[in-house]
């Protein structure tokens, strides 16, 4: 990798995690999520169980979608993103390496968590490692779908629903093989991994299209 | 200064509870020996609470009285509280594997413990997230009361969303006749439990005081250098 | 943050607070305003409705319009009419005006029905100043008036507070530039010590 | 020690209990130590909590 | 009700319906999670139509708070709300005004919408009528413990998930009662007035602390 | 947007481009940064690096300072400098300095360790300036270079953008006030149709 896509990511990762980042909201806007479904649904654990994976993942997706709206508002804001466009480095990388910086700082935290909360949600080992598993596959692509919602709104004052609709259809294939992964690990009859490597090329297209798309929006943006 | 007293008194207290709770409590003749996770578990639970107590009159005394200490005790209490919370949970899920079958179930009580953790982590992201320590003072103080009236609340409500849905299934345990045997090691251990927290709040608080003193340096080292930009003496004039 | 700052005001005349970047000219009038609390010190207005805060007195005219973009010109000015009350003083005379009044007079007439949003930096920082035309106030907060105006606007703007000043109102404002206004006092801020400035302001 | 078929349990959660402690004092005393170096810097670069009287207000 | 409060709810109410108001995408975010949750749960009419209120409302839920960021926000950086500060009405029923209309914009589209997606979520007419009836009665609440958030993280630009994370802890008792009450009229054992009255008085309460604590957090956060 | 507009520079030079408000100053500098999409003509640079943009060989000094308040000040200005790359021209004969060197020389070496959020309007437009020290390019666009800075630190900026002059680069300027440059042309933007001219700036 460039030497300024380093520099770039441990700029990014910083920023993230210092006083006024976002690292922590994710994962805490994640357990909030998953302790309020039950409330809803009810404390009947059996049915939990049997939702839990489906819970998780809805958490997450929503989680990762609701963080990235200044993903790049904030470097528009403060015309940082200007000073990008016009530096010549590849925008479509230069997105992929900020994809991964916020992966990596929110991202990762919530499949982290996943575990923990699975005992919440009474599953079961090889569900916890199942789902989390597919977590850790799965969340690259919503970030990476949600980092094209974000070039689009990102000169709009009020992102985050927005860009939530607007990606959330996008990312529903990713969430249907998510979670059917994860329930086929835990039915044994169904296959796992038939799921599983969908999800991981759906993570690979969004590695591809994500920046591409993202990468286009941001130009049109900047005239 | 009082500290080292604290801390002094404090391990003494945690030795001989520790003792206590190992070698003097009997074990109970229906949970066996996992009766000693009370030991930590129940003081845990107390300190939870008080914790978020010591925070609310804090809160008070940040908003009604405007004490300049008050919103510095407020914040270094909420890691502790969210430590001890989590203490709380930790234990009971582990007491709950062997007693109930499950680590986890959506009784009243767990779950309101598990809100007053979320509370804790957003008030405590509340005050990372706003640069100015004097005005996220304010707002946490803020969410602070309004989230003790709420936290009652939380604890009717989920009684009665739980007993609605899952009438008996999920049990407690219908407290042993509490036996000097165990009440002392109990006791002594929330003593202890009490002395970590002044420990530790004191120590954070200090830490606290430290932070916004560093903070208002570098502010005056900043502007150091630079003339012209100043407080202010005015003069009239015509 | 002030030391020593003390100064009174009779009727019709203006204050103008002058001094460097920084210096707290804008903190001022926001404290006068009552958007920032008094930490010591007292504020006393005569001749006003002795149940209303001297704030109730004042309009606040600063760096930001307070224009809605979304809301036609005359929906925004509207508005803050309905929404603030005029506030009478004995040595006071000015009568609100209508809003049609008070966007023709500040040569903004024409867009009356156009979104906001339309106008540009100098027609906007225009219906701000309407606001000020509509709901009679015996005291004017203005913060850097002239910013955003050209020339022919400022002349335009220093009319209408020598007007106000006639009436019989008070004006303090902060300024870099010179305003041609009838009565001013200058108040010029100063500072005390310049290596304590920044403890005092730590709330940042 | 024998603390039956649930031994496993209970010395997780007082080993749990004692690392969430440990982590505490940790937070405080590298909380602390970060605070003090941090004076120390700006101490080193002349700026102290020394200041002209007349002013000041209390931080503790 | 004094004149300049129905100035402010026409106006507030005004700037929702137009061109970047938050109107439209409140409704939308609300039918996408509603109906992105049986993707993840799976298709299984039984489950749905039996955690189909529990869907709604914790949609609802999500919709109205993670809306709300912009409730005082917008008012404060073009500088409205310095001014709305000094002209010496009462704070804290500008603020219930403000999210009175508000939750007509926003709050009630959901409502009216809550039948329709009742639909797709299996609920007989019984169970439909239940919930849109809860959600009247709920969403108010909502908005105004909502209000609290906004208020709180009024000068933040990444407001929204951490809103939504300071307030859930607050809303749950509302999400409790107003599940519990639809589940009570479909369960038909049970009585559906309790939970529906409590619910009702929660709205009061609401009503109240809510305005109250807004705008104690608004004038502290303007010094 | 623009008739008729034609200019050459030939290095060592400064173009002050000026004009009334909203006339286009800052959308000229902005299209000749890449930032804007050239609706017709021709940008042509000659003696650069051929197959990079005549954007990549400027740095653009805008309104916005591109500054991160949660970093340190060395902190942003590593990242600016490890992100660009620098540019070589033949003509052009400055070097890059190190990100301490530039902090000392534009006044703010002892905020080197301090979050960039501590610093003033003009400590930090003073960081944003930096940037242009550490990655040496041959041309320097500067909108409305001297905002937010006083009289002394004009200076400075004047003596770094004659030094760049000096040193074989281009420098292309709107400005509303008068730069003591070494070798200047001037560019007056006008009005091409007085009528028509805030139809051009509806957005505001
Ligand atoms: C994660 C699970 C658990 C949580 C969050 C939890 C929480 C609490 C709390 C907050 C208290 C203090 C209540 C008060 O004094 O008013 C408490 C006390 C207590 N808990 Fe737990 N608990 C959990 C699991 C368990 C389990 C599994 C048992 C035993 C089977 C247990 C036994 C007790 C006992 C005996 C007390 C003291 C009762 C009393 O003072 O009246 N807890 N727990
Ligand atoms: N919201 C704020 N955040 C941080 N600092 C502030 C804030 N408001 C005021 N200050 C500080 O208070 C001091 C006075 O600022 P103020 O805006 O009143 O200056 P001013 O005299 O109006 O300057 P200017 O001529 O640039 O308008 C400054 O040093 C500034 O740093
Ligand atoms: N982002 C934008 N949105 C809408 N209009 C714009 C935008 N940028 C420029 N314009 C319009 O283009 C015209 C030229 O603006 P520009 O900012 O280039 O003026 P300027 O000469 O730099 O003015 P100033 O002296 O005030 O800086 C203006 O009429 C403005 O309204
Ligand atoms: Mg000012
Ligand atoms: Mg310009």
């Amino acid at each position: 990798m460039s030497s300024w896509a380093v520099v770039l990511f441990r700029r990014d990762l910083r920023l993230s995690v210092r006083v006024g980042g976002s690292a922590l909201v994710g994962v805490l806007f994640f357990l909030a999520v998953v302790t309020v479904i039950p409330f809803g649904v009810g404390p009947d654990l059996n049915l939990l169980s049997r939702i839990g994976p489906a819970i998780l993942w809805i958490g997450a997706l929503l989680a990762t979608l609701l963080g990235l709206d200044r993903l790049f508002q904030a470097d528009r804001e403060d015309g940082t993103l200007d000073l990008m466009l016009m530096a010549g480095r590849s925008l479509e990388l230069l997105v992929l390496i900020k994809c991964l910086a916020h992966w990596v700082a929110t991202g990762l935290p919530l499949v982290i968590a996943a575990p923990l909360l699975g005992i919440f949600l009474n599953l079961d080992p090889v569900a916890t490692g199942a789902v989390t598993l597919t977590l850790l596959v799965g969340t690259p692509a919503l970030t990476l779908i949600g980092a094209i919602g974000a070039a689009l709104t990102v000169s709009l004052r009020r992102g985050g629903l927005l860009l939530a609709v607007l990606v959330i259809p996008l990312a529903i294939p990713v969430l249907i093989f998510g979670v059917s992964a994860a329930d086929a690990a835990i039915h044994d009859p169904v296959p796992f991994l038939t799921p599983f490597l969908i999800l991981c090329s759906l993570s690979l297209i969004a590695a591809v299209i994500g920046p591409l798309a993202a990468a286009a929006a941001l130009r049109f943006a900047g005239d | 200064m009082v500290l080292p007293w604290l801390i002094g008194l404090c391990v003494i207290a945690f030795a001989a509870g520790l003792y206590m709770s190992f070698f003097v409590a009997p074990e109970d003749y229906q949970q066996g020996d996992t009766v000693r996770i009370m030991y930590i578990h129940v003081p845990a639970a107390w300190l939870s609470m008080m914790c978020y107590s010591v925070m609310a009159l804090s809160s008070l005394g940040t908003l009604v009285w405007k004490h300049p200490l008050a919103d510095v005790s407020a914040k270094s209490a909420a890691p502790i509280g969210a430590a001890f919370t989590f203490m709380a949970l930790v234990t009971g899920s582990l007491w709950g594997k062997p007693m109930w079958g499950t680590y986890w179930v959506w009784d009243a009580r767990l779950t309101s413990v598990l809100v007053l953790l979320i509370m804790y982590l957003g008030l405590m992201t509340l005050w990372r997230t706003m640069e100015d320590p004097i005005k996220a003072g304010k707002a946490a103080a803020v969410l602070t009361l309004v989230g003790a009236l709420n936290l009652p609340i939380i604890k009717f409500s989920v009684d009665w969303w739980n007993t609605l849905h899952q009438p008996a299934s999920v049990m407690r345990m219908d407290g042993p006749t509490i036996h000097p045997d165990i009440l002392w090691p109990l006791l002594v251990m929330a003593i202890a439990f009490t002395l970590l927290f002044f420990v530790l709040h004191l120590m954070a608080m200090r830490n606290e005081i430290l932070r916004r003193r560093v903070r208002a340096l570098r502010l005056r080292a900043a502007s150091a250098a630079q003339p012209g930009t100043a407080a202010a003496t005015a003069q009239p004039a015509e | 943050m002030f030391q020593d700052l003390s100064f009174d005001l009779p009727s019709g005349t203006a204050l103008v607070v002058t001094g460097a970047n920084g210096i707290g000219k804008s903190s001022l009038l926001r404290t006068l305003a009552g958007l920032v609390a008094l930490a010591g010190g007292t504020l006393w207005l005569e001749q006003g409705e002795a149940d209303r805060s001297p704030a109730e007195h004042a309009h606040y005219f600063g760096h930001q319009n307070a224009v809605k973009a979304a809301l036609s010109v005359l929906e925004n000015l509207t508005f803050w009419q309905g929404f603030t009350s005029p506030v009478s003083a004995s040595v006071f005379g000015a009568t609100a005006m209508s809003p049609e009044a008070a966007l023709d007079l500040l040569g903004i007439g024409h867009t009356t029905d156009l979104p906001a949003g339309f106008l540009s930096a100098g027609q906007t920082r225009r219906l701000a100043l309407a606001r000020l035309l509509v709901t009679p106030r015996p005291i004017w907060l203005m913060d850097e008036p002239t910013s955003a105006l050209d020339k022919a606007s400022e002349g335009q703007l220093l009319d209408l507070m020598n007007g106000h000043l006639t009436a019989g109102g008070m004006i303090i404002t902060a300024t870099h530039t010179d305003l041609a206004l009838a009565r001013t006092k200058i108040l010029h801020l100063r500072t005390a010590d310049p290596v304590s400035l920044h403890e005092e302001d730590l709330p940042a | 020690m024998d603390l039956g078929p649930h031994a496993g349990f209970i010395w997780a959660s007082y080993g749990l209990c004692l690392f969430t402690v440990i982590g505490l004092i940790a937070w405080v005393r590298i909380d602390k130590a970060q605070q003090e170096k941090a004076l120390k810097d700006l101490a080193a670069r002349g700026i102290s909590r020394a200041r002209p009287a007349g002013e000041g207000k209390p931080s503790s």
